[in-house]
């Protein structure tokens, strides 16, 4: 439910992986390579990621997001590699008894993983690749 | 001692290099490891990153061991756009 | 975009139909049936529609969001019918360039979805069924 | 004039009828057709619920037309679970 891979992210059997019958909620996320960053045309980005600290982490979230609001079914997949406009690069999908907490873990679960997942992004142009930086996180762990 | 260093996205282009040994002194610091790559590589000295011990964010004071790996880790831009 | 229907839903079309090359972002909520409520097993669950007016209060959901967020690419299906418990009823997708108001958005949609649209649904248990009713409208429009 | 009443959910079930063909008196209101309504349909006193004319929601004063499709919404419930 926790990974980091080169193969294409398909959102389906990874919400059958987590649906249960006592869920009524499903709330997916997918983040979408664009055509677009800063104006200019994108023609592809490049994944990269420490996949073995990358997936640790991926966990962690999954077990932050247990403690904050008792949701067990949660599943993280992000794609590393070059991917071409339009395709999925991330798919979080947090499945639970009701919508508010659905919403809210998935959430969290994408602004946690922009936060302390070691992957990386260079979005490529016609004249050269740029890699993209997040904010710095303000304290060291 | 040895220890490995792992570099990632901008690091990685720059050093030319995904990993490297490292020959260190034993009780090296994660800070004196960082001088002494600094040699090699000048752009380490800005400390836009973070390191990680094992695979686990670390502190500039923590020691090393034989066989840690050691990976520099800038500021991390997965998922979607910005 | 916007359908009250008794076919299957199937999300990976309604996702392809909204996406554009400006999104980076898509969030999927899936409403399902569940096997429980209120401790009691659920048979199935029986849905019905005032479906003319449904489709408009889904239509007019849409252009609340455009409003609200600028965010324009919006699906909102809701099934009705006979629904097997873990079945899917509801599937409100929203995309956008940025994950915020992609999650607000959708958020919005199903509350409000549950406020406006005449949808009703009935739980059936072994021993008869009850027309679940949620809360009544403060004013009348 | 003629109206249609439509009935959804708990009361399609308790009128036993989907729909219904109302003869009443031109200017009828919406309050004054749920009054002639009750007299068959007595649940339909407890105003549970809010209704429609020709798809939209419509308040009690509105004035009828013929043709005019009224429909009784009771609260509603789409979606997942409560």
């Amino acid at each position: 439910m926790f990974k980091v891979t080169e193969a294409p992210l398909d959102p389906q059997p990874i919400v059958q992986g987590v649906l249960k019958e006592s869920h009524g909620a499903v709330v997916t996320f997918l983040g979408v390579v664009r055509g677009w960053s800063g104006g200019r045309r994108v023609l592809y980005m490049e994944y990269e990621a420490y996949k073995e600290m990358a997936e640790k982490k991926l966990v962690e979230i999954g077990q932050e997001i247990r403690q904050r609001w008792q949701v067990e079914d949660v599943a993280l997949y992000h794609r590393v590699g070059r991917l071409e406009v339009g395709v999925t690069s991330l798919v979080v999908v947090v499945a639970a008894p009701h919508r508010g907490e659905a919403f809210a873990a998935c959430h969290y679960a994408v602004d946690r993983l922009k936060e302390i997942v070691p992957i990386w992004k260079k979005e490529v142009f016609e004249d050269g690749g740029v890699w993209v930086e997040g904010e710095p996180m303000l304290e060291e762990k | 001692m040895q220890v490995k260093v792992r570099f990632f996205a901008r690091y990685r282009e720059m050093t030319g290099q995904g990993e490297s040994a490292v020959e260190v002194e034993e009780g090296t610091t994660v800070a004196q490891l960082l001088k002494k790559l600094s040699l090699g590589f000048p752009e380490l000295d800005n400390r836009h990153f973070l390191i990680a011990v094992n695979a686990e964010y670390a502190t500039l004071e923590q020691p090393l061991r034989h066989g840690d790996e050691v990976a520099i880790i800038p500021p991390v831009s997965g998922g979607e756009g910005v």
